[in-house]
Formats: C-alpha cells, sequence, structure tokens
C-alpha cells in the first residue's frame, strides 16, 4: 500500500529562475566585437590578426597559469579571458611588437583580474588597466600609427610587430596621424563619413563608428548592458564639445566628430559599460557616463594627450564605489509619512 | 613602559621650568650644529652654484666672458648679487672686450608633467635667442625629457627669431626663423618650452633697453 | 492588444515578471477531494502562539468541531476537518521535516461527514469585538501565505480607523491558481464577505486588485457587484511580488506604507481573497476555517487540479488523489515557487496556509552553477524594496552583518525577485536568510 | 639587563630582514617611493637615512635619562631635524649632483616614520650599544630595500644599473618604471613576492615536519 | 591668473601629493579603509595644509632670509605647534569639529605631505597667493586620493575572493599604482593652452 517517495531535494526557494545566464552576456559581448574585429582586419591586415591573437594569447595563459589546476578549464572557457584580450587587442595599434600585445594581455588579467580575486571582483576595467599600462611603458610604440593597408597587401606584417621582446623597435617608415592627433597637434578635422565608415588610422578597433554602434546596438537589444551609460557619455561628450564649438568654431572640435573620432565609441559601448566595473543604479549610471563624458572632453581639448577616453574610464571607474554609495536608491517605505 | 621609569629614576615629576629649560638646551644645541655646519658648507655651497650658474649662463650665450646679475627695480636694470624674494633677475653675458653681449634670462612655467624651469640666451638688439638650457624639469622620461636630451632641439635655439613669436611646427615644417621643429612625441613638451620663453620675453624685452644699462658700466672697470 | 494596455496600467516599481504556467489549471474548476482516513494538524500552522488543544486522545470528534483552542491573542483556533476519532496528540511530521505537536485525527468512514457547526450568524448584529472574537473562534487566518490570524489583523488600535479595504486578489506567484478559481467560481460569496468587513470596518470603500491575467475573474466580480456597492476592480500589471500587500497598496493607491508601519497606518486593511470568502462562510453556514482551496501543479503532477482540500490531509494523499507523482520529480514545493517551503517529507499535511503542491523536475531544480557576481544590477532592477540584494549578498558571503544592517538588511522581505533575476545564478535571497538567521542568533545571544 | 652577543647579532639582523622595515613594517615610504626611480639616488637616499637614523639613535639613547617623558617627542624631532639639516648640507657640499637629482626630498627623511618609531620604541629604551646596533640594523634594512626597489626600476625602466648598461643600446625601456605609477606597482609586487617566498618557505617547514613525524 | 589655476590643477591632479610625489603615503594607506574616516582626515588636512602655507610664507618673508639654514627646523616646530594649538582651538570653539577631526590632528603632524608643502612652496619661491593655492589644490588633491581609495578599500574588503596572499600592503600599493596610472591621463592639462 505504501507509496515509494521520491528522494525530495530540500532546495529553498525560489526555483524559478530567468534563463540569461552571465557566460552568455560574455559571449554576447564578444558577438557584438565580432564585425569590429573583421574589419579591423579588413582595414589593417596581417598585422592586426597577429596583435589581436596575442594579447588574446597573453591574456589567456596568465589566466591559465595563475588559476588553481582544478578550476582552469573552466576559467578557461568562461569567456571572460578572451573577452580582456580581444578588448584590450581592439586598443592596439597595429604597428605595436606582438611581445607588448602579448604583455598587455598579461598585465590585463594579472593586474585588472586576478589579483582582485577573478572575475566579477576587479574595479577597474581589466582591459584598460593593461592597456594604461602599455601606454605608460611604451608611449611611443602606443603612438605610432600604420595607415589602412591596401587591398593588395593584406598579408604584410609590420617590421615592428617581430620586434624581439625588450628589444628596440624599428617602424618600417610608413606612419600615419589618428584623427584626434590630426585635431589635436594640427587642428585637422577629418570627415565624419571617414570616421563612420572606418577610412582613418587609429587602433584596431576604432576605425569603424558604424559597426561599433552596429554591435553596441545588439547589445543594448540583449539588454547585456546598461542603455544609460553610453547614452550618457555619447550625449554629455556632444553637448561640453558643442558648447566649445559653439564659442569658437575654429579652434575646437565639432560634436560629431567628438563622438565618433578615436576611441570614445568602443569606450562607451563596450568598456565603460563593463557591468563589473560601473555603477548599479541607474541614477549612478547617469552620474558615471556624465563623468567620463566631461573627462574625455577635458583631456582632449585641455589636457597633454589626444585621446583621453581610457584615463576617463578608468578614472571613473575609481569612483563606483562612491558613485554607487551615493547614489543607492530610497529604500521603499523609507522617508514617506503615514498621512 | 621602560622610558617611564627612565624620567622617574631622575627625581619626581619634572617641573615645567625643567621642561622648557631642556627644550630651549635642545634648541640652542641644534641650532648651534646647524649652524657651524652651514658655515663650513655655505662657501662650497655657493661656489658650486655660481660655478653651475656660470656655466649654464655661458653656454646659452656664445662669446660671452664674464656675467653680472641684474635685477629689474624702479623701473630699470641693475646690479645686484643680493637674493631677495620676489625679485626677478637676469644675467647680463659681456664679452671679452666688456661690451654686453646679451642676456641670460631664468624662466619658467608648466611643461607637461610639472614646472619646467630654463634658462636661455637673448640678443636684443639682433631680436634672437642663442641658446636653451633645461635647469629643472620632471617631463616624461623618452619623451618629454628629449626637451634637453635631443640635441637637435636643443640645437634648434642656438639661433632662432624672436619676431613676431616662436613657433614650435610639426617635423620637417620649419619655413620661417622663428621656427623651430618640434620633437615628435614630445609636442605638448616642445610647446611648453617654446611659450616658456616667449613670455620671457614678451616681459623682459621691454625691460632690456637696446642700450646698455646702467649696471653695465661696472664691468668695464 | 493586452501588452499593450498592460504598459500603461499601474503597478509598483521593480519586481519581476516570471513565466506564469497558470495555464494548466486556471481553466480547472474546483474539485472536492474526498476524505482520506488520517489528518494530521499541527498546533502552529499560523503566525503568534499556538492552539492549545482541547480534547484528548480516543476521543470523537465531528466535521467542524473545534479541537483546539486560541493559545494567546495573536493565535486562533483549530477544528476538525473530519467526523472521526483522536487517534493521537503529539509530535508529527512538519513541512520542514521536524516534529512538531499535532493532533491526529482518524476518519469515521462511515460518517456522513455533515457540518456540526453552530447556525449561521447575524453579523450586523454583533458589535466589532464580537465579531472579531468570532473569526478568532472560527479560526480564520491569512490564506495567502502568511497564515496571520485574521482578527489580530482587523483589531485596531485606539483612533485608528480603516477607509480603504484592500482585497488582495493579485495571485502573483507563477502556477497558483487557487485565488483564481475561487474568484470566478464564488464571487457572491467573496462580495458577501467584503460586505461584511466592510460595513464592519468603517471603510468607505472596498477595492479588488486583481492582476490582468485573470480576465474571467474580473468579469465575474464585476457582473456580481451591484451599482450602488462601493466596490471597486482595479486590474494590474502581472509583475511578482504584487501581492505583498505593501506592493499592493502602492500599485493600487500609488503610496508607501513607511518603513516599519502597517498598511492600517495608511487606514487601509488588506485580505485576501481567501480569507474573505471564508469569512463569508463562517457567518453564512457557520463553517469555521476546515479546508481551503490548493493548487496542486508543476511538472511532476500527473493531473493538475484546483482543489478543495482539508486541513490536515498529508501531501501524500493529495498527490495520489492527482495521479501520483512523475517518476522525474526531484522537488515538491508548499505554497508557491517563489516562497513556498520545500517539502522533506510528503507526511506533512496541507496547512491554514498552504496555497499549492508544486511537483518539480530536474528541469526546474537544476540549479546553475554559481558564477561570480558581475554586477549586472538585474537584482538591483529587480528588488521591490529598492535594496541592493548583490551588495548584500557580497557582504553576506563576508558575513559583515553590521555592514548589512547598514544596507537596510531588514527590510529585505525575502521575495527572491533577486535569486530569479540573477544570471550568473546566486542564491542571493538564501545567503540573506541565512544572514539575517545569524544575526537574529547572535542578537539573542546578546541579550 | 645584560645582553649576550648573540642577542647583538639578532637586534642587527631582525632589521635587515625578519623585521624588515620596508618589506615587513612597511614604514618610512614617503620618501623612498620617490627616490628609487634609479639604484643611485636609491642608495644615497639610503646613505643619508642610515647616517640619520644611526646619530638620533646614538644620540636619544645616550641621552635617555635627561629627556623628560613629557617632551620627548619634541626632542627627538629635533634632534632628528638636526641630523637631516647637517645631510642636507653635507651632500649639497659633497655631491651637488646627487643633491640636486634628490631635491626635497632630503628634508623629508624627517617625517620618515621609521626613524621617529625607531627613537620611541627602542633607543630610548636600550643601551647605547644595543640601540646603535638596532639602527644599524634597520638602516640597514631600510637601505637594501631601497636597493632592491630603485635596482628593479632602474634594470627596467632604463635597462642599466647605477647607469650603466646592461642590455646594450637596443633595449626598449619600460618607462612606467621610473615613473609614479611604476613604483607602487614595483613596491606591490616586491610585497608580493616576499609573502609568496614566506608561505613557501613555513609551507616547506611544515613539510619537513610531517616527513620527519612519518619517519619516527 | 591662469598661473594660479594651473597651480592648483597641477597640485589638485597632475602631481597629485599621494599618486605622484608619494607624500602622505602613511595616512593614504593607513587611515583609507573606511570612507567617513579618510574624508575627514582629508579635510583636516586641508586645513592645516591652508594655514602651513601661511606660516611657511610667513616664515620665509620674514625671519628665514636672514637665517635659511634653520629651515627644516623652523618649518617642524611650526607645523608642529600649530597643529597643537589649532587642536586646542578647535576643542574650545567648536567641540562637533574636534570630535570630528580631533583624532586626526596629533596624525598630521607626523605627515609627510605637510612639510613636503611648505618645502616645495618654498623651492618654488610662491608667493602668499600662490602657496595658498597650492595648499588648498594639494589638500584637496591628497583628499581625493584618499576618498577614492577608501571607496575602492571598502570594496576590496567585502571580496573573500582575494587572494590571502595579496591582501594587506601589497593589494593597496598595487590599487594605488593603478590609480597614479589613472592619474597619468591628467598630465599636460592646461598647459598647452
Amino acid at each position: 500500500m505504501k507509496q515509494k517517495d521520491p528522494r525530495l531535494l530540500v532546495q529553498p526557494a525560489p526555483l524559478l529562475k530567468q534563463r540569461m545566464t552571465a557566460a552568455q552576456a560574455m559571449r554576447d559581448a564578444s558577438y557584438a566585437l565580432l564585425p569590429v574585429t573583421l574589419a579591423g582586419f579588413w582595414f589593417f591586415g596581417l598585422s592586426a590578426l597577429l596583435v589581436l591573437s596575442a594579447s588574446i594569447v597573453g591574456a589567456v595563459l596568465t589566466e591559465w597559469f595563475f588559476s588553481p589546476a582544478d578550476v582552469r578549464r573552466e576559467r578557461l572557457w568562461d569567456g571572460s579571458g578572451i573577452l580582456t584580450g580581444l578588448l584590450l587587442g581592439l586598443t592596439l595599434p597595429t604597428t605595436i611588437p606582438l611581445w607588448m600585445a602579448f604583455l598587455g594581455g598579461a598585465v590585463s588579467i594579472g593586474l585588472g583580474k586576478l589579483i582582485w580575486g577573478g572575475l566579477g571582483k576587479n574595479l577597474f576595467n581589466p582591459a584598460l588597466v593593461g592597456r594604461a599600462f602599455l601606454s605608460a611603458t611604451f608611449p611611443n610604440a602606443m603612438t605610432t600609427w600604420a595607415p589602412l593597408s591596401q587591398p593588395g597587401d593584406f598579408f604584410h606584417v609590420h617590421a615592428s610587430n617581430l620586434a624581439l621582446p625588450f628589444m628596440h623597435v624599428e617602424y618600417d617608415g610608413i606612419s600615419a596621424a589618428t584623427p584626434l592627433g590630426l585635431m589635436k597637434f594640427d587642428n585637422e578635422s577629418t570627415p565624419w563619413t571617414d570616421l563612420i565608415m572606418g577610412n582613418i588610422s587609429g587602433c584596431i578597433g576604432e576605425t569603424s563608428g558604424l559597426l561599433l554602434v552596429l554591435g553596441g546596438v545588439y547589445l543594448l537589444l540583449r539588454r547585456d548592458i546598461d542603455w544609460r551609460i553610453p547614452v550618457s557619455i555619447l550625449l554629455s561628450v556632444a553637448v561640453f564639445s558643442g558648447v566649445l564649438y559653439a564659442t569658437a568654431p575654429g579652434n575646437y572640435p565639432d560634436p560629431l566628430f567628438s563622438v565618433f573620432a578615436g576611441g570614445l565609441l568602443i569606450g562607451a559601448l563596450y568598456m565603460a559599460t563593463d557591468p563589473v566595473t560601473s555603477p548599479l543604479t541607474p541614477r549612478g549610471a547617469w552620474i558615471f557616463g556624465i563623468g567620463i563624458g566631461l573627462l574625455v572632453v577635458l583631456i582632449r581639448v585641455y589636457g597633454g594627450f589626444p585621446e583621453g577616453v581610457m584615463y576617463a574610464i578608468l578614472l571613473m571607474n575609481a569612483a563606483t564605489p562612491l558613485i554607487d554609495r551615493y547614489t543607492q536608491p530610497r529604500v521603499f517605505g523609507r522617508g514617506v509619512k503615514s498621512r | 613602559m621602560t622610558s617611564e621609569s627612565n624620567t622617574t629614576a631622575t627625581g619626581s615629576e619634572p617641573t615645567s621650568a625643567r621642561l622648557v629649560l631642556t627644550l630651549s638646551l635642545a634648541g640652542l644645541l641644534s641650532g648651534l650644529i646647524i649652524v657651524t655646519i652651514f658655515e663650513v658648507t655655505l662657501p662650497t655651497i655657493t661656489a658650486y652654484k655660481a660655478q653651475e650658474l656660470r656655466k649654464a649662463v655661458f653656454k646659452v650665450l656664445p662669446g660671452v666672458a664674464s656675467m653680472k646679475r641684474l635685477v629689474y627695480r624702479d623701473g630699470e636694470l641693475s646690479h645686484s648679487d643680493e637674493e631677495l624674494p620676489e625679485q626677478e633677475a637676469v644675467y647680463g653675458g659681456y664679452g671679452a672686450d666688456g661690451q654686453l653681449v646679451g642676456y641670460a634670462i631664468p624662466a619658467e612655467g608648466p611643461g607637461f608633467q610639472d614646472t619646467i624651469s630654463l634658462l636661455y640666451g637673448l640678443m636684443p638688439d639682433q631680436r634672437k635667442v642663442t641658446g636653451m638650457e633645461i635647469l629643472a624639469s620632471r617631463e616624461t622620461p623618452g619623451l618629454g625629457d628629449k626637451i634637453y636630451k635631443d640635441a637637435d632641439f636643443v640645437a634648434s635655439f642656438l639661433s632662432l627669431a624672436i619676431d613676431p613669436e616662436i613657433r614650435a611646427v610639426k617635423k620637417g615644417r620649419r619655413s620661417a626663423p622663428n621656427e623651430l621643429d618640434a620633437i615628435t612625441g614630445a609636442t605638448i613638451s616642445s610647446k611648453a618650452v617654446v611659450r616658456i620663453i616667449n613670455q620671457a620675453n614678451d616681459q623682459w624685452l621691454p625691460r632690456l633697453a637696446p642700450s646698455s644699462p646702467r649696471g653695465a658700466n661696472d664691468a668695464e672697470n | 492588444m493586452r501588452a499593450l494596455s498592460t504598459l500603461f496600467k499601474r503597478s509598483f516599481s521593480h519586481g519581476v515578471h516570471p513565466d506564469e504556467f497558470k495555464e494548466r489549471t486556471e481553466g480547472l474548476p474546483t474539485q472536492r477531494m474526498p476524505f482520506v482516513n488520517r489528518y494530521v494538524l499541527p498546533l502552529h500552522q499560523h503566525l503568534g502562539a499556538p492552539s492549545k488543544a482541547v480534547v484528548s486522545s480516543g476521543q470523537r470528534v465531528l466535521r467542524g468541531q473545534m479541537i483546539a483552542e486560541p493559545g494567546g491573542f495573536v493565535s486562533t483556533a483549530l477544528h476538525s476537518p473530519v467526523t472521526g476519532w483522536v487517534r493521537d496528540i503529539g509530535p508529527h511530521r512538519h513541512v520542514d521535516g521536524r516534529f512538531v505537536p499535532a493532533i491526529e485525527i482518524e476518519a469515521d468512514p462511515y460518517a456522513t461527514q455533515r457540518l456540526a457547526v453552530k447556525p449561521a450568524l447575524d453579523w450586523k448584529a454583533l458589535s466589532m469585538e464580537q465579531l472579531i472574537a468570532e473569526i478568532q473562534q472560527a479560526g480564520i487566518v491569512g490564506l495567502g501565505g502568511a497564515a496571520f490570524p485574521s482578527h489580530v489583523k482587523l483589531s485596531l488600535p485606539e483612533g485608528q480607523r480603516i477607509r480603504h479595504l484592500l482585497i488582495n486578489g493579485a495571485e502573483c506567484e507563477p502556477y497558483l491558481t487557487n485565488d483564481h478559481r475561487l474568484m470566478v467560481e464564488r464571487p457572491d460569496a467573496l462580495i458577501r464577505g467584503i460586505q461584511i468587513m466592510r460595513e464592519k470596518l468603517g471603510a468607505a470603500e472596498a477595492v479588488i486588485g486583481v492582476e490582468l491575467n485573470k480576465p474571467d475573474a474580473i468579469d465575474a466580480l464585476h457582473r456580481h457587484i451591484l451599482p450602488e456597492q462601493p466596490i471597486r476592480v482595479v486590474s494590474l500589471r502581472v509583475k511578482y511580488p504584487q501581492g505583498a500587500e505593501k506592493m499592493l497598496i502602492k500599485s493600487i493607491f500609488g503610496r508607501e506604507v513607511p518603513a516599519g508601519q502597517l498598511p492600517r497606518d495608511l487606514e487601509i486593511s488588506v485580505n485576501n481573497v481567501g480569507t474573505v470568502v471564508a469569512v463569508a462562510d463562517y457567518f453564512e453556514q457557520g463553517m469555521p476555517l476546515i479546508e481551503r482551496v490548493v493548487t496542486v501543479s508543476g511538472p511532476g503532477i500527473a493531473y493538475p487540479a484546483n482543489l478543495i482540500v482539508p486541513l490536515g490531509t498529508p501531501v501524500r494523499e493529495v498527490l495520489r488523489f492527482c495521479g501520483g507523482l512523475k517518476e522525474e520529480t526531484r522537488e515538491v514545493i508548499l505554497g508557491g515557487p517563489m516562497m513556498g517551503m520545500p517539502l522533506a517529507s510528503l507526511d506533512a499535511p496541507i496547512l491554514k496556509g498552504s496555497s499549492g503542491i508544486l511537483a518539480f523536475t530536474a528541469a526546474e531544480t537544476a540549479r546553475p552553477k554559481e558564477y561570480p557576481c558581475i554586477r549586472c544590477g538585474r537584482c538591483v532592477e529587480a528588488c521591490p524594496y529598492f535594496l541592493n540584494p548583490s551588495r548584500l549578498a557580497r557582504l553576506a558571503k563576508a558575513r559583515l552583518f553590521d555592514e548589512m544592517k547598514a544596507f537596510n538588511v531588514t527590510e529585505c522581505v525575502e521575495c527572491g525577485s533577486c535569486t530569479y533575476s540573477c544570471p550568473s545564478g546566486i542564491p542571493i535571497v538564501q545567503l540573506i536568510r541565512t544572514a539575517k538567521d545569524s544575526m537574529r542568533r547572535r542578537q539573542g545571544k546578546e541579550q | 639587563m645584560p645582553r649576550t652577543k648573540e642577542n647583538a647579532y639578532e637586534e642587527f639582523v631582525k632589521g635587515l630582514w625578519r623585521d624588515n622595515p620596508v618589506f615587513v613594517q612597511v614604514l618610512g615610504m614617503c620618501p623612498m617611493l620617490a627616490v628609487t626611480n634609479s639604484a643611485i639616488n636609491a642608495i644615497a637616499m639610503g646613505l643619508a637615512t642610515f647616517f640619520v637614523l644611526v646619530g638620533s639613535s646614538l644620540l636619544v639613547s645616550s641621552l635617555r635619562r635627561w629627556i623628560p617623558k613629557q617632551i620627548r617627542i619634541s626632542c627627538y624631532i629635533i634632534i632628528i631635524a638636526t641630523f637631516v639639516t647637517v645631510t642636507d648640507f653635507t651632500l649639497q657640499a659633497l655631491v651637488p649632483k646627487v643633491h640636486k637629482e634628490l631635491g626635497a626630498f632630503i628634508p623629508l627623511i624627517v617625517a620618515n616614520c621609521m626613524i621617529l618609531g625607531r627613537q620611541e620604541a627602542f633607543a630610548a629604551k636600550h643601551s647605547v650599544r644595543l640601540a646603535v646596533i638596532d639602527a644599524l640594523g634597520m638602516a640597514s634594512g631600510f637601505m637594501f630595500a631601497l636597493f632592491t626597489l630603485g635596482a628593479v626600476r632602474e634594470i627596467l625602466g632604463e635597462g642599466a644599473l647605477f647607469g650603466v648598461s646592461l642590455f646594450g643600446a637596443d633595449f626598449e625601456p619600460w618607462i612606467i618604471m621610473i615613473l609614479p605609477p611604476g613604483g607602487f606597482l614595483t613596491l606591490g609586487l616586491l610585497l608580493l613576492f616576499f609573502s609568496w617566498v614566506k608561505e613557501r618557505k613555513q609551507q616547506m617547514i611544515a613539510r619537513l615536519a610531517e616527513a620527519e613525524g612519518e619517519a619516527q | 591668473m591662469s598661473d594660479l589655476v594651473w597651480i592648483f590643477v597641477s597640485a589638485l591632479l597632475i602631481n597629485n601629493f599621494v599618486l605622484s610625489y608619494f607624500l602622505g603615503l602613511c595616512p593614504f594607506l593607513g587611515v583609507s579603509s573606511r570612507l567617513d574616516t579618510a574624508f575627514r582626515l582629508g579635510l583636516a588636512n586641508i586645513f592645516v595644509m591652508l594655514i602651513t602655507a601661511f606660516c611657511a610664507w610667513f616664515l620665509n618673508t620674514y625671519i628665514l632670509i636672514h637665517a635659511p639654514y634653520l629651515r627644516l627646523i623652523s618649518f617642524i616646530v611650526v607645523i608642529a605647534s600649530t597643529v597643537q594649538f589649532i587642536e586646542m582651538v578647535i576643542k574650545k570653539l567648536s567641540p562637533a569639529l574636534f570630535r570630528a577631526l580631533g583624532i586626526f590632528l596629533p596624525l598630521i603632524t607626523t605627515n609627510c605631505a605637510i612639510l613636503g608643502l611648505a618645502i616645495f612652496a618654498t623651492n618654488r619661491g610662491y608667493g602668499l597667493l600662490e602657496g595658498m593655492v597650492f595648499a588648498l589644490g594639494a589638500g584637496a588633491g591628497f583628499t581625493l586620493a584618499l576618498v577614492l581609495m577608501a571607496g575602492l578599500r571598502e570594496e576590496v574588503e567585502m571580496a573573500t575572493e582575494v587572494p590571502a596572499l595579496i591582501r594587506g600592503t601589497a593589494m593597496n600599493l598595487i590599487i594605488a599604482g593603478i590609480l597614479s596610472m589613472a592619474f597619468m591621463g591628467f598630465a599636460g592639462l592646461f598647459s598647452s593652452t
């Protein structure tokens, strides 16, 4: 008569879960970067591929080396190391020696992620930590840009890519200026059509505004990133530079140029939006974005560097704990009266 | 605490008079030591400083045999070796014949990282700069520090017209006597040096009358 | 079209919208569960003090006869759900697997099971105090899940009054359809119950809050409300945890109940539809709370159903009536999937607060491997109390309890929206719950 | 409290390694990070600190009976400041080039909490001999730390040690190492390295003890 | 005027006392574990720095031109006694302020940022106004670095995943290093215009 009971699990509620997973978010980000990556190959040829591989390998190997043996596989395949390496690689110039790209990947993971306790605990964007390290360490290599490759020489590899580790870099003579560099030092603007199509020199992943926006829209639609952050960054950059432009059009870049030139799009859409290092609260996201916009314009216009997106994001990353703390929403039922 | 037992060993609670006495004694002793060492080292230090300055002045003003410190006071330049705060001074350089060759002007201003202070030679009657020496800077090693490490850059100040003002242009685009090539990768630092000199020129040119200033007469003696 | 109108419906902020899974039972008429031969009635099935047994072992009891009296003010009576004999008063297995004092009753298979109760009461003649006493005697508690004695809710401190009687028909927990069926099948009883409570409380109006996913219930209520009755039916956007009374008040009146205060401080009294129907049944038929509607559903159930189940029926018997558990069942939950209690043993009985029995298979119970928190903020956007669950979970892991208090952990109602929304599979609410337990224990030690 | 020779040796060695003021106690970092962008500066700073620390320890311990405890801190500071000023002038006269490099950081030795700390914690309570030995140990430890840091930063930052090129002219310098972030990062990583070494050592000892236990 | 702006911005951001000059590292690493204490220490620091700048200018202008060799010792004595004096004044005038800042004042005496401020201001020959602006910038920069650091450290404190080996000073130094890298972005600010 006695019915056989199944072995019951006593697992506290809630049992329901939404379908989105964090690993999926990582994969989404990589997919979103795919068009830009391919465009990078198209624009810069084999060198771009080599640089990207070097930074990804640097990141992944570091992750593997410092992970305890039992979780190695898993850490390797959760995709975050690859994403970090990819993001870093996309912000490097194509002429950079491969060993530097590798070192950058290693620093990104080492100083940007592992010492903080791994994924989700880092307070600075790992890729940008790696990039800031490279910029401070090898300022020359980080600011020597190659022009777009011609269709014929896709397989041309810059000699500087193959420089021996720790050894001085020789560039193969060709060098180009980025739109922001032209703006800063020669006060020359670049047509916005070129900026949108990617017909410009610069980091591997920052050339084509169109493809960057495309990937960003994908992430926004997937709800992987907080729309407030890119919107507030781009808007505030447009507004601040617009105000300057309005006062003296000859001296300052126009707002459209400011938004599409340099690393602003890749920074605003893929780096500042890294949920780990951006504020949790909606109000915080606005403050964060406006802060980045302000710093970008400040550094670009009044500072010593033509580009300031990386520093702006890192600085606001540092301020994120404070922003989060002071933008905690009012707890339900707090601060209201019954009558 | 051991220190407590030490003091109590000397007697009961010390009076405030004793405290003051001890402190004054310590102060007195320390003052004595300091004054002694100061007096001993002062000549060497002063000599070294003077020598360094001399070297720098002679470097930026070619063909100079002697120099004099000139301060701008009450609308004119006069010779003075006394260093007073908030007083601006230049160095007059004189040739072997005692004729004024030009001025070495110290100037400073913001650079890429921190204040750059420099000394440059100026020949007001020829309206040109004759040399530039960086005295102190914290510019980025490898980039900004080329303002004194890059021989070409330093050399471009050897004969540089100052009218209407000095301009740093992109490497290879130099087209006028008042232009010089900026250092690639250190544009901001190069421009900072130029700006510092321009500003100092604005300040000093009106003061440096083409005729030799009053203090210069002393040099002939 | 419905989706569009949903957007403009008033609701509270934040919260989540889990898949509803209500379609399997929402169309099934309520059936009466046949009597089984053994009932177990724990003395403590409501919040507050346990009831005190007034019967002894071996004694014959009639269906509807009081078998335990209130053990204090915050306590209610308990009645026999069946005619039979008291077999035992002693420890029996409870929902969480522990043994608790309970009255075991063996049904008399030959009895008619007619209700042995006093006749209907003329509620209009009763004073408020008498009404409250009657409700306590009827053993009525909040049937939404918390099982808070209803008479306590209705007793107002001096100087307070109720303006709005709010009837909670939100039923925001997925799977559950017992309130839904009650509203569809017995709207007349519900409205009569509202009438009793509204008049006795002196409330100006009654509002029934129903989520939009129960259009037939809304229709039925509209049909039964007489034009002169001050009763409104408000349809609400489908959202969890709308059934939490403070959220319901926010959705309907747009006001927040201040932290640490009760709805009655806003002159609102919130009652579940089941409770109101129970009140109506008691005053009209003299029937105390001896049975309730239970939704039996979930992928592990062969024949899902809405059942009227006598209290004390072992879960095992209910499941058997519904065709038994499927082979692949891994977990059985008493209540809803978001806030219910996992069953440690099928011997546990149906309690006054048991709104559903849900059987889940591996697909639902499999926890995704926990991934580090990537601070995506979904839990922050889910928390109806505007807390920061991700931070609370991190603090709970680091055992920084004082910090947790600074981040208002005490406001957490453990609705589970955070755990539901977490893409990293972090058991946020579970961590918070455990931390709150340790905090309470530590506080107890200090005192 | 008579001390044996071994104790004196202990006092000396502890400052060098076990209680190293920088790597273990993390003291006196203000002057240290700023001037360690080259090994020569680090050594110069180390020597200056060495002189100040040993000199003031000597003086403080020999005067400890005459310094009332209420004003002891002021007295220590006066003593230290005197030594620092003496150092400042001496360096300026003897090695003006080094003095120019170290610049404002020589006077800042006064604010080096390690020096004041040693006076308060040790020199004021011990005999002259022990105080000097302790100061020698601490100062050597400090100098060792400064040198390590300066050497690492100079080797990577300029490819040279004491200004002598190590890898030839083709070395690509790591400029960050001679910039402020490099100071922070290098010291952080060195601390990490030392604690890793320490942990390894402890693990090894534990393993040896275990092995011994098994053997018995 | 633009000089003053640059002095301020330079001390605040470009040549931040902590992140670029390594001054005041002891409190920076020691008192940055809680946000509110860090902020209050920063405020106390700004206050003392302003007073120090004034005193340094006064000493330099009226006393030390006659006895330059007494510079260091007189700075120290003046800083120590002003801090002591301020402590007494605050205690008398505003017990609330004293409770907020009081415990930090003695700490500041041994803070090399204060002495560094006086020495830098002297070396650069700042006048009174320049000195005060410099002090304000340096103090605000110190506070900024301290507060950012405290915010970051409070987060790190929660991260149970940080390897035990790194926890503590090593971690804080590396965080400071990354912050310092981020602050490098300010280099050249307002100098090219």
